[in-house]
């Protein structure tokens, strides 16, 4: 099966090297630098890596962290129970645990620089100057958990199989613009990159790899990749599922002969012997579980349960520990979103009328939230003071399509701080706007335009969540506007979003180290506004914006990046296409007090789940006096 | 066994000053008596005179109301005994047969479980040997087939077969004390003597004592020892039996004694027309076999063809489970049938829509067997006997209406003036048997239905009442020359009632004629043994 | 009787070929099929957490839905599918789910231990106590003791199963008062280790909580009845009848009423006993962590897994066909009076 | 005693004392014996005074007091709000009169409010109260506020207006059509009883949710949709309990009686059969009562229940649920809840009673 497949990859790779810049490079490892790039063991973003060539280890972990004991964990998120161990097909759900202790990739990024990536099952690699390409060179000494060394055809396989027909559709959309793969030789592999953009080197630094055997059939033939279930999946990562209790439990084991244990990016990292996984159905229960020592880390979502019930005679006592973990990560916008497609909302004063009625002071009264004021929340890419030059030279060209405020200072919510009185304030300010904007008052209380349409509008919310704007309601009754609430199924929800059938919605937009253009085309595009289903929401359509996402989308450095970004958020924020709402920058978590926790914590990480950053806790945390428990 | 032997006995019970009262109403006042072993108490009176409730008393059995007085049985006090002796007492040392067998067997048991049931509970009887003595009980009453029938459920029998059932259970125990209300009500003149014989073999085996009330003062004086007369709720008069007869002393017994039932009919006008026609009627009811098989059918009638003339009365006699109660049934259409045909007038009623039939309805009328079961529970007498009026009678007002139902129920003998109060807004379950037949009597009557069937309208009757019912019976067939089929067992009325005469054995109508001539002069050998019986009474 | 049971028997096809029928063309209509909610969670999943705010970015271009589309067979026009499906259940083949990587068969097997557990227990001891304690009531009926167990069998049932769910978790099995009984799951983890006796213990210290909750709401409906039932009958002849035969009193109401007052009780039994398996019990099970087919069933439909939706609603329709046929035959036994032929005119 | 003549009877003179006597209508003595059952006739009286008094809940509890004089000019706002600037404020549509700018207003001599006894209604919130939400009992709130901050008094006051009228009209559409559907099966039996059992089977095995989140779609939510939707399956339990119940009675004697009379079959069903076969249907009252009243709220995720701003106790439990740390909202609801319960057993005991005619 491995030669045919060979000889199967020989042609798909031949024309890409035809066409490529350097012409038919032999396949031989150290022939590739000839290519013109150069090995390397990191790459970054924007300028050099933090970690040079020869670093030991990174500065967020302790190398000599005392290994053993038994970590245990709950479901983090959604999923209640699991069926299944292959996490890259679309029926059924596997455990997250396998994810992030199970599958490594070419190259992991660290915690505390953004966007940066190092080699890790590949030990050195090279990107084509005109980033048409890039190519991995193995590290010879890794091995699968069965003692299998990996190849470049495992690599290609695992690329194969997860741009199958049988893979998630989402994997496939997402290494779309990754291909074709070719093997160099044993240890060496490229990866063509179609659209020659950094978010795709990255993309593909981050594969996992699994082995050609994960799926074997006792025939000796591959299975389809959705068939491959049960099979515990053949990787290189530190555990390997011990004990299984289908869809309820699942126990790692380290492996005593994981091959990267010295690994610059490993040392002080997977601490614990073993790692226990409790599916919990009810998020109360697993919490009263937690305070029973079921498990050993609770990452709390919501804020009014963490001021109300993280506290009690185990918190008291020290013997449960209850922290804010500050990240540095970045915070995209979560905002009560209006449909300007809506003839009601498409006039800016309108929007802004109904923003100053929210009175987010109100709801955060006990200060544990902070407000939204910008797309770039928690980071350096939110707009600051007035426009600097290069931000300027984005935005005048569109001066006279643009609100006068976007050449002002940086945008900040109205706020009602001194209370009653501001309130009243912003209030009467939204009902000049609206007079302003046609609206007047008619004998019921309602407010009316020139044709007699009400201003009556519908705040969508899906789940069983509500109630969650009657304080805005009410305001914006004052000024006569309506503003209802109607709760639908989950199902719903997203069909009526598909068609852009809404009014209100509150949407979140994800977060991040480095912004990145590809990403909000999708929700802030003008073409994007015209699909059915994509994610421009807001129905925005601005060449100001269109012009500065395609220069953001090639941007060379950091500053223009910046530049961009700010130059973008002044634009979004200022024309009141949402109502800004809420971030949490820190990670919340109380914890059992048995863990050994690094001196310096990294910027971007999660709790207890793998996202776009690694679970820090769980990875790099150790148990803190082993002896003493054993006791 | 002489009367002086069982004078020197000391009483078995002994009643003292009882008086039961509902709510302020007494319907028994301050009665005494006593029974002793081997003694036949009969009482006797008037119905609603409160006959039953003062045998309920004793078993304690009487809810809902507040008794007074001393009863004693066997030397114990039974109003101060507790539940449990009590419990001890009922079914084992004092056995009672209730008056309307009819609703007072569990629907639910087979007639045999019911008899086994006491045995297993006071002689500890196997359940094996329960049912075979269930079954010699009920072959002793003279139900044919017992092998069969202690397997049947109440429904599936007739009148007179539920009502040895339920004396088969009251005796089953061989009780110290029999209480007997009306046991033979029910029952052919045959069977009557078959069971006062059953009932003679026991005390003379045990010593039983019997309080026997009945309407039948002919088996009183011929069965009894003493009797006790009641008059609302009063003892009004108590001695040896013969001389009581022979010289009563209160008026009341008098009138009891004076009146026995005269023929009250009026020859039928020879030209009147005929208005029921039966052909070739059988009815069929479906044996259980088992899962897999199939029984042949029972027939409980077989080809009955009768006639029946405006202003006619057709008599219906026959050994009970004979196939009365559902040859009446089937004439009415109240009863599917399995062949042959029926016709009102004109009209055939047996293949009839339902609308169709729905309108005859008003033409013909049924006074039902068991008068308790066919009262609505939950609906009062005055609803009752009104509801058939309002919805025939639609152009008569609510007023005219009350007044009829008034007048009927007092011709029946139910108003004020005989005692009974609030009679329209009382609820079946708050009379007497008897006053309950005399309800369903005057829900059929008050239509003047020009067909009505009887089935045994005054088995529960006394003598007085009785002639009352039948004069009335006979006026309104004058007046309106309405039509009546009469089923009974009592011959008595039957040959005072009817014109025409049917004799039913098994299913079969096996004799039919003019009711003298019938009477005097039987052809067939079981008329001549049924009406023998009925002499010697 | 055989007959009728033939009939009957042969009535179940139409019956459940039209709900299936009907379940089929309902599902045609249901905005937001299995593919968008297959979506609507990978977003979720990715997020963590239980927020519930919708997470911006675009995730569904035309080609992917079409591939998911057809990966689920929906590429087919609907009366294609329709037959398909008729044959897969003639088969009795239940279809594979769309969210789980498991045929149905499988799914409701995998399921059935928790719910045999919860259903059967929950069934008996609520009847257990529900039939002898409305009989007491019965007896009772306007005494103190009458009033009084009204108001403890209603408050019980008043308490909505979560909330004491929820209060029992956190009295005794959570982390702030008393651990005494464990928080999820029917079984402890190392049970496959214990020796039997301690194997039916752990269960059983699994069960108590859970079965509880269940129970303290399933006897009011059941005792009332009993209770009113029986107060019915008790005030009818035969019972005087009886009563004067010397019976006891628990053998006149056990053995003679009992029977007659059944009736309504029989009539609740297919339900409750289909119930039992099946339906009633998805927030206790969220709350203990417990895979049953209430949770099934319920997020099947909530999740839009019409495979799960139609092999379940065939299987327990089929079930609750069968189970319903037993009590009309239970009638009949109950009561020889009861026929199910038509009255007469 | 005279033996009356045979028809003499019919004469108006001998007829009068027949007709003397006490005369009390079958009605009046139901109603004697519903007295009777002091438990339920007590229960009737309270459970019509909550019913009365939390449908005239505006004038009980609300933020609007009833009477208020500013300036010289009366004002009644619970009858009629009037805008704020006619209370020297800036904007023309309905005052909020927990503003402390209004209550500044009052403050000024020769104005004054009457408010209503429990100064909140179900939606307002002391907007600038620095309490966090829910708030405990206290001195604002009698029973602490809702996690929206929100009085529990009113909101309980008017939930239970809410729930017990959806209730009681979701009662009695679904009893009627359950007695109906059982009673036509149960008394006629035969083909229509076989063919409706099916379509009962057919109609109860089709996914109820997926028809709602169908309505849901199309239509807006209230309370009248939820009222029909959920009538739409509400009845199924019970007719099978009058089914069972019409099967055996319609055997009994009576019945015969009554066909023997010619009375139609509807008469016999509604006269006869059904006053004997109302067990199962007083039983399930309260039960069904209080089912009505949780399936208010059950829909809500659908997008079907009503608005979360309708106050109702489902709501009100299931906020409970969310906050359990906060006893003043489960407790007083669910308190509220038993005691409507109870109330309902209680008048249905009673109800049997007046039914139950062997209880003179
Ligand atoms: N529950 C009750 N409530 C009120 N009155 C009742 C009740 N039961 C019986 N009565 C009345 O008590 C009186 C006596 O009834 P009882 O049954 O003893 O009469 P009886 O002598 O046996 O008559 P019959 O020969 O007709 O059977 C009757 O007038 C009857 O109306
Ligand atoms: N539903 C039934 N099922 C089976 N057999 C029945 C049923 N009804 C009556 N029978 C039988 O039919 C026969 C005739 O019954 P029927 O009631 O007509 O007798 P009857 O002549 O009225 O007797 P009685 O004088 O005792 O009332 C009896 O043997 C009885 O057991
Ligand atoms: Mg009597
Ligand atoms: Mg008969």
């Amino acid at each position: 099966a491995m030669a045919s497949s060979r000889a199967a990859a020989a042609p798909a790779s031949s024309p890409s090297n035809a066409q490529g810049a350097n012409g038919a490079a032999p396949p031989d490892a150290e022939g590739a630098a000839a290519e013109g790039g150069r090995w390397v063991h990191a790459l970054a973003t924007f300028g050099e890596p933090k970690y040079p060539e020869n670093f030991t280890s990174f500065e967020y972990v302790r190398p000599d962290a005392p290994k053993g004991g038994v970590l245990k964990l709950r479901n983090p998120d959604r999923r209640t129970s699991f069926d299944k161990f292959n996490p890259f097909t679309v029926r059924g759900n596997a455990p997250a645990g396998v994810s992030i202790y199970m599958f490594e990739s070419l190259c992991t990024g660290a915690d505390d620089e953004p966007q940066t990536m190092y080699g890790l099952l590949a030990e050195r690699f090279i990107v084509a100057p005109d980033k048409s390409s890039i190519t991995f060179r193995l590290d010879p000494r890794a091995r699968f958990w069965n003692g299998d060394p990996v190849t470049a055809e495992d690599v290609k396989f695992s690329f194969e199989r997860l741009t199958s027909k049988q893979a998630s559709p989402a994997l496939v959309q997402t290494y779309a613009p990754a291909g074709p793969v070719t093997v160099l030789d044993e240890r060496t592999v490229r990866f063509g990159i179609k659209d020659r953009s950094l978010d795709t080197v990255f993309l593909v630094g981050g594969l996992p790899v699994f082995s050609r055997k994960w799926g074997l059939g006792a025939d000796g033939k591959v299975k389809p990749f959705d068939q491959v279930v049960g099979e515990y999946p053949i990787t290189t990562g530190a555990y390997v599922i011990d004990r299984v209790d289908m869809g309820r439990r699942i126990e790692f084991k380290r492996n005593p002969d994981y091959w990267a244990k010295e690994h610059p990016t490993r040392r002080g990292w997977f601490n614990f012997d073993r790692v226990v996984y409790r599916m919990y159905k009810d998020g109360s229960v697993a919490f009263e579980a937690f305070k029973t020592g079921e498990y050993d880390i609770h990452k709390e979502y919501s804020s009014r349960a963490w001021a109300r019930q993280h506290k009690g005679p185990k918190w008291d006592d020290g013997r449960i520990v209850k922290n804010d973990f500050e990240t540095a990560t970045g915070q995209g916008l979560q905002s009560h979103q209006f449909n300007t497609r809506r003839e009601l909302l498409s006039d800016r004063r309108v929007r802004e009328a109904i923003a100053l009625a929210y009175d987010f002071e109100r709801i955060n009264r006990f200060g544990l939230l902070k407000r939204a004021y910008s797309v770039f929340n928690n980071s350096e890419f939110a707009a600051e003071g007035l426009p600097s030059a290069g931000e300027l030279k984005l935005l005048e060209p569109y001066r006279k399509a643009l609100p006068p405020e976007v050449f002002g200072p940086a945008f900040r919510p109205p706020s009602t701080a001194g209370g009653a009185a501001d309130l009243r304030r912003n209030l009467l300010k939204a009902r000049a706007l609206l007079e302003d904007a046609g609206w007047k008052l008619d004998g019921d209380g309602l407010l009316r335009n020139a044709q007699g349409r009400a201003l009556e509008l519908e705040y969508l919310n899906p789940g069983e969540t509500g109630g969650r704007i009657s304080d805005w309601q009410k305001n914006c009754e004052k000024l006569g506007i309506t503003l209802k609430e109607r709760n639908v199924d989950f199902a719903l929800y997203r069909n009526r979003l598909e068609n852009y059938d809404f009014d209100v919605i509150t949407i979140v937009e994800g977060k991040f180290t480095l912004p990145n253009a590809a990403g909000y085309i999708t929700s802030y595009g003008s073409q994007a506004a015209d699909e059915k289903g994509n994610g421009n929401f807001r129905g925005i359509k601005s060449p100001a914006l269109d012009h500065i996402l395609a220069v953001m989308s090639k941007v060379q450095t950091l500053a223009e990046l910046r530049d961009c970004c700010r130059a973008m958020d002044r634009i979004v924020m200022w024309n009141h296409w949402q109502v800004p709402d809420v971030y949490v920058s820190a990670e919340r978590a109380s914890y059992w007090n048995r863990f050994g926790i690094p001196a310096k914590q990294p910027l971007y990480f999660g709790i207890d789940t793998a996202g776009e950053n690694s679970a820090w806790p769980v990875m790099c945390w150790w148990i803190k006096d082993r002896n003493k428990e054993q006791a | 066994m002489s009367m002086d032997d069982v004078k020197a006995t000391p009483a078995l019970l002994d009643v003292q000053h009882l008086t039961v009262r509902f709510g302020d109403h007494a319907v028994v006042n301050d009665v005494s008596f006593q029974v002793r072993p081997r003694e036949k108490f009969a009482l006797v009176g008037e119905s609603g005179s409160g006959k039953s409730i003062t045998a309920l008393s004793v078993l304690r059995l009487v809810d809902g109301a507040q008794t007074r007085g001393a009863i004693r049985f066997g030397g114990e006090d039974l109003v101060a005994l507790s539940e449990r002796r009590m419990r001890a007492l009922r079914g084992r040392d004092i056995g009672m047969i209730f008056q309307e067998p009819m609703t007072a067997l569990n629907p639910l048991y087979s007639v045999g479980n019911q008899i086994a049931e006491v045995l297993e509970l006071h002689e500890a009887l196997r359940p094996n040997a329960a049912r075979a003595r269930a079954i010699e009980l009920l072959e002793r009453t003279g139900i044919p087939e017992p092998q069969r029938r202690v397997d049947a459920f109440p429904h599936e029998l007739s009148g007179g077969q539920r009502q040895r059932a339920m004396i088969a259970m009251a005796l089953a125990c061989k009780p110290k004390l029999l209480i007997a209300d009306e046991p033979t009500t029910a029952l052919d003149v045959t069977i009557q003597a078959q069971i006062l014989a059953l009932l003679d073999e026991l005390q003379a085996e045990m010593g039983m004592a019997l309080l026997f009330i009945t309407h039948d003062l002919n088996l009183v004086r011929r069965f009894t020892h003493r009797v006790g007369v009641m008059e609302r709720g009063r003892l009004v008069e108590s001695g040896d039996t013969a001389a009581v007869f022979a010289d009563p002393q209160h008026a009341y017994t008098r009138k009891l004694l004076g009146s026995r039932p005269r023929r009250v009919v009026m020859p039928v006008p020879p030209d009147a027309p005929a208005l029921l026609q039966a052909q070739d009627v059988r009815v069929h009811f479906a044996r259980k076999g088992s899962w897999f098989r199939k029984l042949p059918p029972f027939e409980a009638v077989k080809a009955a063809t009768l006639e029946l003339r405006r202003g006619e009365t057709l008599g219906i006699v026959g050994e009970s489970g004979s196939g009365k109660t559902t040859l009446g049934m089937a004439l009415l259409a109240l009863q599917p049938i399995a062949g042959g045909q029926v016709r009102l007038g004109e009209r055939r009623i047996d293949d009839a829509g339902r609308d169709q039939l729905r309108a005859m309805r008003r033409r013909m009328q049924v006074v039902f067997q068991d008068p308790f079961g066919s009262l609505s529970p939950r609906m009062t007498v005055g609803q009752i006997v009104d509801e058939g009026l309002a919805l025939h009678q639609p152009q008569l007002s609510r007023g005219q209406r009350e007044e009829r139902v008034l007048k009927m129920l007092d011709e029946v003998g139910l108003s004020e003036r005989h005692g009974v109060a609030d009679v329209l807004q009382r609820y079946p379950h708050e009379f007497s048997g008897g006053q309950r037949q005399r309800i369903a009597i005057a829900r059929a009557v008050v239509l003047e239905p020009e067909l009505l069937v009887l089935d045994e309208p005054t088995s529960a009757l006394d003598v007085s009442v009785q002639q009352q019912v039948l004069s009335l019976l006979a006026q309104l067939q004058q007046r309106y020359g309405m039509s009546y089929v009469f089923i009974s067992h009592d011959l008595a009325v039957v040959r005072a009632m009817s014109h025409r005469v049917v004799v039913m054995r098994q299913g079969e109508m096996v004799e039919q004629g003019e009711a003298e001539s019938l009477f005097s002069a039987p052809r067939q050998p079981y008329t001549q043994e049924l009406l023998a019986a009925a002499r010697l009474a | 009787m055989l007959g009728y049971i033939f009939k009957r028997l042969l009535l179940m096809i139409p019956t459940l070929l039209g709900a299936l029928t009907i379940t089929f063309a309902v599902i045609q209509f249901v905005p937001g099929g299995p593919v968008e909610q297959l979506l609507a969670e990978a977003r979720a999943t990715q997020k963590g957490g239980d927020s519930d705010v919708y997470k911006a970015g675009r995730d569904s271009d035309a080609k992917q839905l079409a591939e998911l589309k057809k990966l689920y067979g929906f590429d087919k026009p609907a009366h294609v599918r329709y037959f398909e499906m008729l044959g897969q259940f003639a088969r009795f083949d239940l279809g594979k789910s769309f969210l789980q990587n498991k045929d149905v068969w499988q799914l409701i097997k995998e399921k059935l231990p928790v719910s045999v557990s919860l259903g059967l227990w929950t069934f008996f001891i609520s009847y257990l106590i529900s039939i002898p304690l409305g009989v007491a009531k019965a007896v009772r009926e306007g005494t103190r003791f009458d009033a009084l167990t009204t108001m403890a069998v209603l408050v019980g049932y008043a308490i909505p199963g979560f909330v004491l769910g929820v209060l029992l978790i956190v009295l005794f099995a959570g982390g702030t008062f008393f651990e005494v009984f464990p928080l999820r799951g029917l079984t402890s983890d190392n049970w496959e280790e214990l020796a039997w006796p301690a194997r039916i213990a752990d269960y059983f210290w699994h069960l108590t909580l859970p079965l509880i909750c269940l129970v303290i709401g399933s006897f009011a409906v059941m005792t009332m009845l009993t209770k009113n039932t029986f107060v019915e009958e008790m005030r009818k002849q035969y019972v005087l009848v009886a009563r004067a035969k010397g019976l006891s009193q628990r053998r006149v109401l056990y053995k003679h009423i009992f029977r007659n007052a059944l009736i309504p009780l029989v009539t609740g039994f297919p339900a409750a006993f289909i119930g039992a398996f099946f339906a009633g019990s998805v927030l206790i099970e969220t709350l203990f962590s417990l895979d049953g087919l209430g949770l099934l069933a319920y997020e099947s439909v909530v999740r839009r897994d019409y495979p799960v939706v139609l092999g379940s609603l065939y299987l327990f329709t089929l079930i609750g066909l069968v189970v319903k046929l037993v009590s009309d035959l239970m009638y009949v036994v109950v009561d020889p009076r009861v026929q199910f032929g038509s009255v007469g005119k | 005693m005279a033996q009356p003549p045979a028809g003499a009877a019919a004469d108006a003179a001998v007829l009068a004392p027949i007709a003397a006597g006490a005369r009390r209508s079958p009605n009046q003595r139901a109603w004697a014996r519903f007295k009777r059952n002091r438990l339920g006739y007590v229960s009737l009286w309270v459970f019509i005074a909550m019913l009365v008094f939390s449908t005239l809940a505006e004038f009980v509890s609300n933020d609007r007091p009833l009477v208020a004089r500013y300036e010289g000019r009366w004002f009644f706002p619970v009858v009629s709000n009037p805008p704020e600037d006619a209370l020297g404020g800036d904007f023309a549509t309905p005052t909020d009169w927990k503003d402390p700018f209004i209550a500044a207003q009052f403050d000024k001599p020769g104005n004054w409010r009457l408010g209503t006894l429990n100064p909140h209604s179900a939606s307002s919130t002391d907007y600038f109260s620095k309490e966090p939400d829910p708030a405990p009992p206290g001195g604002l709130n009698l029973l602490g506020t809702d996690s929206q901050g929100r009085d529990m008094v009113a909101r309980l006051l008017y939930g239970f207006r809410v729930s017990i009228w959806f209730g009681l009209a979701l009662t009695a559409v679904g009893t009627v059509l359950g007695v109906l559907a059982g009673a036509l099966q149960g008394y006629f039996g035969g083909k229509l009883d076989l063919t409706m059992q099916r379509v009962i089977e057919v109609w109860g095995a089709v996914p109820e949710l997926y028809l709602l989140i169908i309505f849901a779609s199309i239509f807006e939510p209230s309370l009248l949709l939820l009222l029909i939707l959920l009538s739409l399956w509400g009845w199924m339990g019970l007719s099978d309990y009058v089914r069972a119940e019409f099967l055996r009675n319609r055997s009994l004697d009576y019945v015969k009686a009554a066909r023997a009379l010619g009375l139609s079959n509807r008469q016999i069903i509604f006269r006869h059969v059904l006053p004997n076969s109302l067990t199962p249907v007083i039983t399930f009252l309260p039960f069904r009562m209080s089912g009505a009243i949780l399936s208010l709220t059950s829909l809500d995720f659908l997008g079907l229940g009503v608005p979360r701003t309708v106050p109702s106790l489902g709501e009100l439990l299931n906020q409970g649920k969310a906050n359990l740390d906060a006893w003043w909202i489960i407790v007083p609801t669910f308190v509220l809840l038993v005691i409507t319960m109870l109330l309902l057993t209680f008048i249905g005991d009673a109800l049997r009673d007046a039914f139950d005619t062997r209880k003179s």
